[in-house]
Parts: structure tokens; C-alpha cells; sequence
């Protein structure tokens, strides 16, 4: 069941990246981007019936997904995501056609064989928890995989995502109580990605707080907002915040400060929104000016996989639905899956 | 002709007007957006909530109980059960006090499947909103029905659920049905009442002057006649009935087609007139079939009209699974569709013991 | 003879021992009380959680995820009514991840009447949970049932409701219903394994040797043969049920009566067998009667055994109020009681078309 | 429908409190303190199933009876109590034996009718809400009444009461974010009294927070912790926090630190916690001290009210119970009373 441990990068918050891991941040960074925009084509010629995901959220999600230590079981990490995370999903290793298999609900889809919308990922082997689309949910269920791994001991930690808006929710608070309990606080990781929005609410109204960030600083949880439109920023940052997390078994709330680049979702028509910074046109400008990258290679980059996904398309467009008598399949398990059987 | 979101923003226009309704409130109800499905476009009262369910529901109680009249808009009812026991408290503010406070809110939340909402987008309320004491529930299939009866929940002195089913959002006024006052013209009404894309900050709807027109709750409307057996629905499956039914009227099915339209009080005199006619029920809705609201009704026939009954009183509804799966196949297999409706009709309008 | 507090201790005791189970969690569930009914107290994996019912069910889900078998308790059912939807995701974790992830979690939480609770410590739960799918529901009506169904919802890879009859808490074991390995003497038992009032802080329970007895899930018992009526209830008004039965013996009325024990899978074989050989069906349980359970158990009969029916069947539950009133005239009038069951059952016996 | 508006004192928080005032005060600590005596001793002689309620409370909750605009409707303060609110009715002007009544749960009790657990106020008149037994939902509710009072102008305000262990439940935290919203701050006064228990679980090993209070720091709200065991500090406190909420319309989050004197209900016995410090012993010290107070004088009070309560007990003891019919009663209302009619 287990996989390699990946090394856990010890970057000061302002030590140099290498060149290497910024030009893997720039590609997966590219390929996420792509693989939103086919999923968004998908979804406007009609292959699929709702898109969601997190275009422009790249220079954070891809970061995140490099720096976590992947696998199965208490020594890994727990990833309880909301439906923005597949920038980060990429950068674990995922398959990109997957994604398109859940959009197009094939029952070739790994993560839930066409019943969830896109973006709601799931994989055991890699302790990514099935994502819901109830706003928030997911910060109720985190300090359960946190009290695990605090009481195995190691350096996995537990990994909680989700927006600005939902903080309103009571189960954002539920985590911030339940990870600071000075009884047994916990190694988890709360990561607000603050895109200023709430579907079509502006944050502006709605939140009293200066930064959400400051809500962990009543309970003495560790807490700081950062640039999430920055990747050299999120890099260091994430791992500042998960070496604490891994080594100090406390909490940290990180809030990450980013756009929303293709608006809330198809239902408000994923169309390009003009007025928001474009993380991996800025990524990109930089990478120019420090000759670690030039125009051509970018566009044959983009290109290279634009063409991928196409294919994958194609390939996806003609895989099988599931059938209608599989709906009672599942419902309850004859195998304690989580607890090794088979 | 107005479709059933038209009807519900017209009724809401009127009852800010003339019904003293101060807050039309919930996730993205007020500019820019007018709810997410422009149910409360164009209106004076609305406003954007935080993204929190349990606030809602609170903010609607306290604000009923200090005297406003409101309407609290749950986005999907999908994301109202994690405050069923606010719901409940709101349900007995009247009994628990006995009888010194009263708490005149209505409670608005699409319902149910056919928008392939997959997991979480496509739960029914209604069994859950039965199972609550205190509330009078309305889930309207025709554009006019949803007009009407939202003004009856508004003006009721308690709260009320509105249940809307998404599948019928865009479902238009059948002609006769149209709601006083409207443009008998779809173009003309949408240039009046429907904001435009792109920038709507300098928008101004024109509203139709409609007026007062109450659907009364505890009401059932008999859609079709018939002697052969009885067929209560509501909601997205009673244009399904009513298809069938006048389809099976060739084979020489006839059905009574009744649509409960209000789910507490419920019309069960209507019901047990038409049972005692046809010695037949079938009870049609899309919630879980297990602890099923129309197992209530089928639960009430069979002690009160048992020995009336010609063959046994039947329920087709969705099907017991987590939820209704994104695929069509997989929605198709988990609420009754029209094929499955009528299947149960003809084997029930043919059974003999 | 153990009660059924006591019971639940053993088997929370054998589970932490041989069963792997990791946390045994909720509000005041760890020292120093060890329960509002002290069915925690002694053990070793306790601990007092915050006073957050969504956190207390978010954090066994979690646990569950993470192969942490654990045992959640909601103080009082009445107060897991603000996470029905974290409830419904559990219950979905299996399904919607299609087949990849389980979820080995146990939700206890004491129910119903009996008490004086008053208007939130009176609810029941059996409808509610009954209505969410992947749930396997257990609710015993003996300290020996307690203690076997207990285990198996440990022991079981999915999610499990374990709900406890507040009335029946302090009802000891029949006769030849112990559970092995206890001692017979209750002042014995008591003195093993029940916390001392005032300082605990150096007690130490001695726990009697119990063995893993597994009651089946699914498996309903037959608690009296009768021939004419058959009687299905669980929880408190099982008890009732088998007393009136008992008393109508003699009036020559002639009920079988069936404890349910688990309401979903629940044993639809041996209702449907002894209804068969009945003709008369009453169902009886306390949760209120507007979409309830018992309506499901109605609706399924008719619908398989229409025609092999003597009488209409019948359902005595709670009445549909907003809660149960602290006054003992309330109470009594708001739940099933003794006289109310003989009555719903002589009537049953006797009626004729 | 109105009442007369109680003048809203003025007072500075070094402010001397005029000897009437505290002899006032203490004769309603007094006086509320034996009817809670009195409620436990019906609970022991069985006249009645459940006692919970507030003793040791009595030094802040008496303050707050006398500082709220008491009356109907929006102009008015209304109250969003919990379970241990008893000084504060009394100080507003209650007839203890409509306690012993709902105590009693008899026909005649005007708060529920014998339906509801004794300290589960509700009056109408007083803009009292209904009490409920589950923990903090009334801090999801007290926005509400809080919004009427904003739009409506004037100087009415809500008050919401509620204990350190609930602040746990996400209404707590939907409290702070919808009074603190920047499109709309209400004038709501959010109230905690902290015990340092929940039930039998300690404070200590499930709060990160130092002080309760401190919550409210994030959204900009106004805070302060106060020791509640202390009359004269608590209606200085109350005082000025309730002159901010009412002139600035904004919210103030008030935590009061305090002794739970007969454990937590009859759950746990109703035995008195010696371990605990007596609010009512330390401020007849200090006027006895002051010359404000002689001891024989506190026992007559004492006595005098013993007495009271003791003749009203016999009277409610054989008034008779509601009968089983009425439990359909009010299901339903015919009028639209909080709107006027009738
Ligand atoms: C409990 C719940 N309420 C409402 C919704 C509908 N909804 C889906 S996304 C969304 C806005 C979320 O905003 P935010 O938390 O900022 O995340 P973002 O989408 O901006 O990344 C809403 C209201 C939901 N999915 N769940
Ligand atoms: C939602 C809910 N959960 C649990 C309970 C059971 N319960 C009643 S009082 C209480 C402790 C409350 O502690 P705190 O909030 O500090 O108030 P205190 O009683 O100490 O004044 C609990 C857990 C409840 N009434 N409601
Ligand atoms: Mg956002
Ligand atoms: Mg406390």
C-alpha cells in the first residue's frame, strides 16, 4: 500500500527555488491551465453538463500538490479539497484524462465512475478524501484525519482547502476549535484560497475581518495571508507553513490570496474574466526576464499539451456511460478498505 | 406567458409592495446576481447573505418574530440539513411558547432532480419537511400555482416552506393558466421583468400590474378526471402523471390525476373522494422511497379506506440510494420518469387480486 | 443482571480491548463522567470532545477515514439534528467514491421518551435515519441485545446508527438473557464496573470476562408466538407491546409480537412470515406519525401482501406535535403508551369488514 | 403595546453607582438566589422532573435585567437568554412564582404553559423569546431580531446570552460574522458567561482561546472580558458596552467570568460546589463593609424571601397540570400576534 515518501523540502521562506522546480512549477502550471480550458470547451460543446474548477489558481495549487507527501495511511498526508484543487491533483501525478472522464461522467471515471460533477476528486491510494460539493463540509472531517496521524506520530499531516466565502459557514470554525484544543492540538494544515468571491457576492460586504487569516490568531493557531497569484511565493510559503505543521504536530492557517479567472463556474458561464490577474502570464513574464524561459518554448509548451488533451477527448468522448442498474452498487462494503482489507 | 421563476419574482414584487415583506435574503438573491436561478431579480428588498445556512434560517426567525415578514432563500434544499433543528425551533415558536409568539416566515428552496445536479443538487425536502411539525408546505407545478401560493405562504402568519422543483423552473403557464395582468407575449414579459446580461446596475424592471391572487394551502387541484384509479403527485412528476395519463386514456386507463400542490395541510378530502371512486391509489413523487412522505399517504388510505380499496394502493418515487448519480443513465434509474409512471399506472388500473 | 447502560459499557469494553476500536468520543462521554447515562465511564479510549455536534460527526467521519474505527456519541438525538447533512456524506463516502473508500463509524445516541425530557430530550430518530441511505441502524430493546448489536456496528466496515431507548436504560436483563460471563448479582456488577460517586480519579473498573457475542444485523426477534395479530415495534414500545400481548392472552387475543432490533437492513422476512400467517399487521413505535418509519413497514406490506391481508393495518406512534411536553399528561399523550397499544391491538384482533 | 422606555444609564466605567442602585441590586440577588434555592428544593421533593438555572450568576445577571429597555417590539431590547437567566427576569420585573410554575410545569405556567423545562422564559410583552434547550442556536437567531432593530433605527438592541462551552457550536461563530458584516453592522450586544465548564468537561483542555472574547477581535468587534462575580464591575461593564451598541449600532461581545454554584442541573445532583466563590457572600461583605448593609438586615431579606417563595410554592403545588387534549393546542396560529394582531 505504501508509496515512496517524498522528501520534504526545507526552503526558508526566502530561499531561492531552483531552476529546475520552477520550470516543473511552470509546466504543471501550463497543464493545469489547459486541462481547465478543455474541460471548460467540454462543458460549452455539450460533453458534460457542469463545469467547476480552478483556473487561476494555479501558482498556488501546484505547489501545494508538489510539496505533499502522497500516499496511503496515517504517515501521508490527508487532502480533504473542495473543487478547485486540480492544479494540485496534477502536480500529485494525476492522469489528466481522468478528469475528463468525470466531466463526461463515463464510468470510466477513477473518482467516482461518473456520479460526482468535476473537480470532486477522490482517491484512496493517495488519501485524497471524496470532495462534496456541500460548501465547507470538509473542515469538520479534517480534524478526524488530524487526531489519526497526531496519535500515530510521523510527519503526515492533514491538508484542508476551500474558499473565502464559506468561512462564513460554522465548520470553519468547528476546525479552528478542534485543532487548537489545548488538550490535543493537531498537525493540520487550513488553507483558505480567498478569490474574493462568493459566487456572484462580493467579499467586500461580507466579512468583517481584515484578513481571514486572523480568525486562528484567538486561538493561538499560526497564521498568515499570502500572494497566492505568486508560485515562487506559495512554494515557499506552503512549505514554511507544512514543516511547522509536520514537526511542531500544531496547526497552521494559511490564506492565499488569488483570482478566479473563468468566474464561478458554467453556471455563471466560465467565460474570461478581464478584470483578474493571470498568475501564469505573470509567472511567465518573470521566468522571460530571468532567460529561464523563452516565448517559443512556452507556446510549443502550451501547445504540446493542448494537443494531449485534445486526443484525450477523443478518446473520453467515445468511452461507455455507466449503466442505470449500477446506482444500488456500493451503497454499503463488504471489505474494511481503510483498514487494509483487499 | 410567465414561466414558474417569472410567476415566483412577480409574487415576490407584489408582496414587497403591497404584503410589507422587508427581506428577500440569501446566497447571491441580491444584485448583481438575483438568485441562481433569477428568482429574485429586479426586487427592492433582497440582499446577499454570508455563505452560511445556519445564519439564514436564524436571520429569518429573528427577523419574523421582531414583526418582518420575509422570505429566506436556502440556494439548493441540498444544503438545508444542517439546520433542520433550526427548522424545527421554527416550527414551534407558536407551540413552544404556548401560543404568545408567532414566527410568519417562508422558507424558499429549489427541490429535486432533472437539472443534472448530480449528488447535491438533486435531493427532494419533502419528506424531510413533512416530518416537521409547525409549517404549512407548498410545492407548486404550474407557474400560477407557484404565484399564488407563494403569496399564501408570505401573508400566512406561519412558517412556511416554498418548495420550488428546479426541473420546472422554465416550464411556462399552459394557456388559460396565464397569472392576471401578464403579457400574454414570452418576449414582451422577459424585455419587462428579465435583467439583461452583462451590466445591470442602471436596469429597471417594469413589473405587470398582477394582483392578489391566493392559492389556497391545504387545496389540491384535480388535473384530470377519472374513474379508473387515482394518481396524487406533485411537483416535477405531476406533468409526468398528467402526460401519461391522458397518453394511457387510449388503452382505456383512466386515470384521476390530483396534484397535492400543498403538503401540509394536505387535501385529504379531495384524496379519499377520489380513492373512494376509483378503489385505486398510486403516489407519485422523486423522494427516497424509504420513510417516504407518500408512504404517509398510502399509510392513511389503507386506515381509512381500506375496504374501499379494489387493488393495493401502490407509491413509485426515487430510488433508496445516497444520492441521484451525474450520469444520465444514472439520474434516469433513480427518480420516476415518464415511462416508469406510466408502467405503474396500467399495471395498477389491470390489477386483480 | 446488567442494564442496558451497563451492557453498552461491556461491549465499548470488548470492542477497545479486541476490537481495535481507537476513540470512544463526545460531549462529557471521557472522565470524569463518563456519560449523561454514564455508559462511557471505566474505559480506556474516552475523551470529552468539544460541545460541537458537527465537529463531534465530522471528527468520526474523519477518523473512520483514516481506519480509526471509532464509536461518536451525540448526547441526545435530539441534538444531531444540525448535521444531517455531514450524517448524509458518511452515509455516501462508500457510494459516491464508487466503491474506493468505506467509512467504520458508529453513531450512538440515546433516544425517545420516558423520561420527562420535555421538548428536546423526548425525539426520536428513526425516521430521520431511516430516510439516509448506507446507515445500518440498530436500535435494542434488552441489555443483551445492547450489548451483541453494539459490537456488530463496530465491528461493521460502514456506517452505523446505534440508538439507545433512554426509558430502557436502567431495565436489566431477563432471565436467561444475560449476558455471559456477568455476574448474576447485580450489587456484584455494579461494584466491577460502576464509577463510585465523588472522587473517581483512582477507580478502576474490573471488567467480567464477556465474550464477542455478535447479534446479526438484519435479524428481528420473535419476543412472543401468536397467531392473531402480528405486532412489529422496537425500542420502548417494544416492551409494551410484549406486556400488553401478554395481558390480552387471556381476553383471547392472540399477538405475535416481533422486536425489529435493527431498522435498516431490518428483517422483512419474518414480518412478512408472520403477517402471512396473521392477516393483521400493527405497527407501533414513538417518533411522530406524519411520515414516519412504521408508515414505510405499512406502505411495503400492503404493497406485497395486499391481498393476503385480514384487516387494515395499522400504525400507533407519536402524535404529530412539534415535541413532547414536560407535563406527565403531555407526555402521555404525546407517545405510545401502555392502555393506548392494548387498545390499537384489541381493536385490530377484532376487526372485521 | 408599549411600554414606558427605562432610562438608559449612563454610566462612566469608573463611575460610583448610587447607594439605592446597589441596594437595589442586592436585594434582587438576594431575592433570585432564593428562588433558586427554592426551584432546587422542589426538584428534591419531586415537585418538579429537571432543575437548571442560575445561582452565582446573580451578580451579572441582575445588572443586565436592570440595564435592558424592557418592552414589545422593535424599539425594545430583545433577549435571546439561555437556560440560567432567572436574575435577569427578576430584575426585569418578574413574578418569581411564574418560575415555580414552569418548575411545576402546571397549567398556569405563562412562559410555556407546562410544556417547557423551568428557566425556559419566553414572554412576548418583554420582547423575551422563546428559550430553547439546544445549546447556542440562539446566537444563529439574535442577527434577526437584531436586523429589525438596525432598520427600524432608534435605540433598541438584541442581547443574546449563552455559556463558554457552547461558543464551540458553529452559531457562535455565525453570530460574529453576521453582526460584523461591513454592508450592514448590527446593534447587537453578544453575551458569554464562562463558567469554566460544560457540564462535567473543564474549560481548560478544549479552548485556545485565552479569552472567549477574543473572537470578536477579528471581525473589529468591540470586546471585553469582565469578572462577572463582581455586581458593581458587571453594571458598569453592561452598561457601557450596552451605550456603545445602542448609539454606535455596531455589535459588542461581553464575556462575563463566573461561578457555577449548584453544579451544572439535577443532572449532577444540584449540590452546592464549595469550591466555588459565592458572588453574593463577596458583595454583602463589601457593604457591610461600606456600612451600605447589616447582617442582620441581609438575613431578614433573606428570610423575607424565603418566606415569599416558600407561601408561593404551596400555592403552586396544587394548581393544577394542563390536561393530555392540549398538546394540539398552538400548533398553528390563527394571528399574526408579533405583527400586532391581537
Ligand atoms: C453548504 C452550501 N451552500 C451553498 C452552496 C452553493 N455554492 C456553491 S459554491 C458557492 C460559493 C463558494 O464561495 P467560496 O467559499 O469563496 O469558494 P470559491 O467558489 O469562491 O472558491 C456557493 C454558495 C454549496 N455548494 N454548499
Ligand atoms: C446542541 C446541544 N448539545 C448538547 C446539549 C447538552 N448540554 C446541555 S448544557 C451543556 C453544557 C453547556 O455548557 P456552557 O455552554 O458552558 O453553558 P453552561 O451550562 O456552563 O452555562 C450541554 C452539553 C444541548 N443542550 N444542546
Ligand atoms: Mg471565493
Ligand atoms: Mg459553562
Amino acid at each position: 500500500m505504501s508509496t515512496q515518501l517524498s522528501p520534504v523540502p526545507n526552503v526558508a521562506p526566502d530561499g531561492e527555488l531552483s531552476t529546475e522546480l520552477l520550470k516543473r512549477m511552470h509546466e504543471l502550471m501550463v497543464k493545469s491551465r489547459v486541462l481547465e480550458e478543455r474541460l471548460i470547451q467540454m462543458y460549452k460543446q455539450g460533453d458534460g453538463y457542469f463545469w467547476i474548477g480552478g483556473p487561476g489558481e494555479e501558482a498556488f495549487n501546484v505547489p501545494l500538490g508538489l510539496l505533499i507527501q502522497k500516499g496511503q495511511g496515517v504517515q501521508f498526508d490527508y487532502c480533504h479539497f473542495h473543487y478547485r484543487n486540480s492544479g494540485t491533483l496534477l502536480a500529485m501525478g494525476a492522469d489528466p484524462i481522468d478528469a475528463l472522464r468525470q466531466m463526461k461522467n463515463t464510468a470510466s471515471d477513477p473518482y467516482s465512475g461518473g456520479r460526482n460533477f468535476c473537480g470532486h476528486y477522490s482517491l484512496r491510494k493517495w488519501n485524497v478524501v471524496p470532495v462534496s460539493s456541500p460548501i465547507e463540509v470538509q473542515y469538520s472531517m479534517a480534524p478526524g484525519t488530524a487526531l489519526a496521524q497526531k496519535r500515530a506520530g510521523g510527519t503526515g499531516i492533514t491538508i484542508v482547502t476551500g474558499g473565502d466565502a464559506g468561512t462564513a459557514e460554522g465548520d470553519f470554525a468547528t476546525c479552528l476549535v478542534w485543532c487548537s484544543r489545548p488538550a490535543n492540538p493537531l498537525p493540520l494544515l487550513m488553507i483558505v484560497t480567498n478569490n474574493k468571491w462568493g459566487i456572484s457576492t462580493s467579499a467586500d460586504g461580507q466579512h468583517g475581518e481584515k484578513n481571514v487569516s486572523d480568525r486562528g490568531k484567538a486561538f493561538g493557531i499560526r497564521c498568515k495571508t499570502i500572494d497566492g497569484n505568486d508560485p515562487e511565493v506559495s512554494y515557499r510559503e506552503i512549505a514554511a507553513a507544512m514543516e511547522y505543521v509536520r514537526t511542531e504536530r500544531k496547526p497552521f492557517l494559511l490564506e492565499a490570496v488569488l483570482s478566479r479567472l473563468y468566474g464561478h463556474s458554467s453556471a455563471s458561464g466560465a467565460n474570461r474574466a478581464l478584470d483578474e490577474a493571470d498568475c501564469l502570464v505573470g509567472f511567465e513574464k518573470k521566468l522571460e526576464q530571468r532567460k529561464l524561459l523563452d516565448r517559443k518554448a512556452a507556446d510549443e509548451l502550451r501547445a504540446h499539451y493542448t494537443q494531449e488533451l485534445q486526443e484525450a477527448h477523443r478518446r473520453v468522448h467515445v468511452e461507455p456511460q455507466p449503466d442505470g442498474k449500477t446506482i444500488y452498487d456500493h451503497i454499503f462494503s463488504t471489505k474494511d478498505l481503510v483498514r487494509g482489507e483487499g | 406567458m410567465a414561466n414558474m421563476v417569472q410567476a415566483i419574482r412577480m409574487a415576490l414584487h407584489v408582496a414587497e409592495e403591497r404584503h410589507q415583506v422587508t427581506d428577500i435574503f440569501g446566497e447571491d438573491v441580491g444584485p448583481p446576481l438575483g438568485g441562481a436561478f433569477t428568482a429574485t431579480q429586479g426586487l427592492k428588498k433582497t440582499w446577499n447573505s454570508p455563505l452560511d445556512e445556519r445564519g439564514i434560517v436564524g436571520a429569518s426567525i429573528g427577523l419574523a418574530l421582531a414583526g418582518c415578514r420575509n422570505v429566506a432563500e436556502i440556494q439548493f434544499c441540498d444544503y438545508a440539513f444542517n439546520t433542520i433543528d433550526l427548522l424545527k425551533l421554527g416550527g414551534m415558536m407558536h407551540w413552544s411558547s404556548n401560543g404568545d409568539w408567532n414566527c410568519p416566515m417562508t422558507i424558499m428552496t429549489p427541490v429535486g432532480s432533472g437539472i443534472r445536479g448530480s449528488i447535491y443538487h438533486s435531493h427532494s425536502f419533502d419528506t424531510t419537511a413533512t416530518h416537521i411539525p409547525g409549517y404549512k408546505i407548498a410545492i407548486p407545478s404550474t407557474p400560477r400555482d407557484a404565484y399564488g401560493l407563494l403569496l399564501s405562504c408570505i401573508v400566512d402568519p406561519n412558517p412556511c416552506f416554498f418548495l420550488v422543483p428546479k426541473a420546472l423552473m422554465r416550464v411556462r403557464c399552459a394557456p388559460g393558466e396565464e397569472i392576471p395582468g401578464e403579457p400574454g407575449d414570452d418576449r414582451a414579459l422577459s424585455k419587462m421583468i428579465d435583467a439583461p446580461l452583462g451590466d445591470r446596475s442602471k436596469w429597471q424592471p417594469q413589473w405587470p400590474d398582477t394582483p392578489d391572487l391566493f392559492v389556497p394551502i391545504g387545496e389540491a387541484k384535480t388535473v384530470r378526471q377519472g374513474a379508473g384509479l387515482t394518481v396524487v403527485s406533485y411537483g416535477r412528476t405531476l406533468p409526468l402523471c398528467a402526460k401519461a395519463a391522458e397518453a394511457l386514456a387510449g388503452e382505456g386507463v383512466d386515470a384521476e390525476v390530483i396534484d397535492l400542490r400543498t403538503l401540509w395541510p394536505y387535501d385529504w378530502e379531495a384524496v379519499k373522494a377520489s380513492v373512494r371512486k376509483t378503489g385505486r391509489l398510486l403516489v407519485v413523487n422523486e423522494d427516497t422511497e424509504v420513510t417516504n412522505f407518500g408512504e404517509h399517504l398510502i399509510r392513511r388510505t389503507v386506515s381509512e379506506l381500506f375496504y374501499e380499496l379494489q387493488a393495493a394502493p401502490r407509491l413509485l418515487a426515487g430510488a433508496h440510494v445516497p444520492g441521484v448519480g451525474l450520469a444520465d443513465n444514472l439520474e434516469m434509474a433513480s427518480v420516476p420518469q415518464l415511462q416508469g409512471i406510466s408502467q405503474a399506472m396500467r399495471e395498477l388500473a389491470a390489477e386483480q387480486p
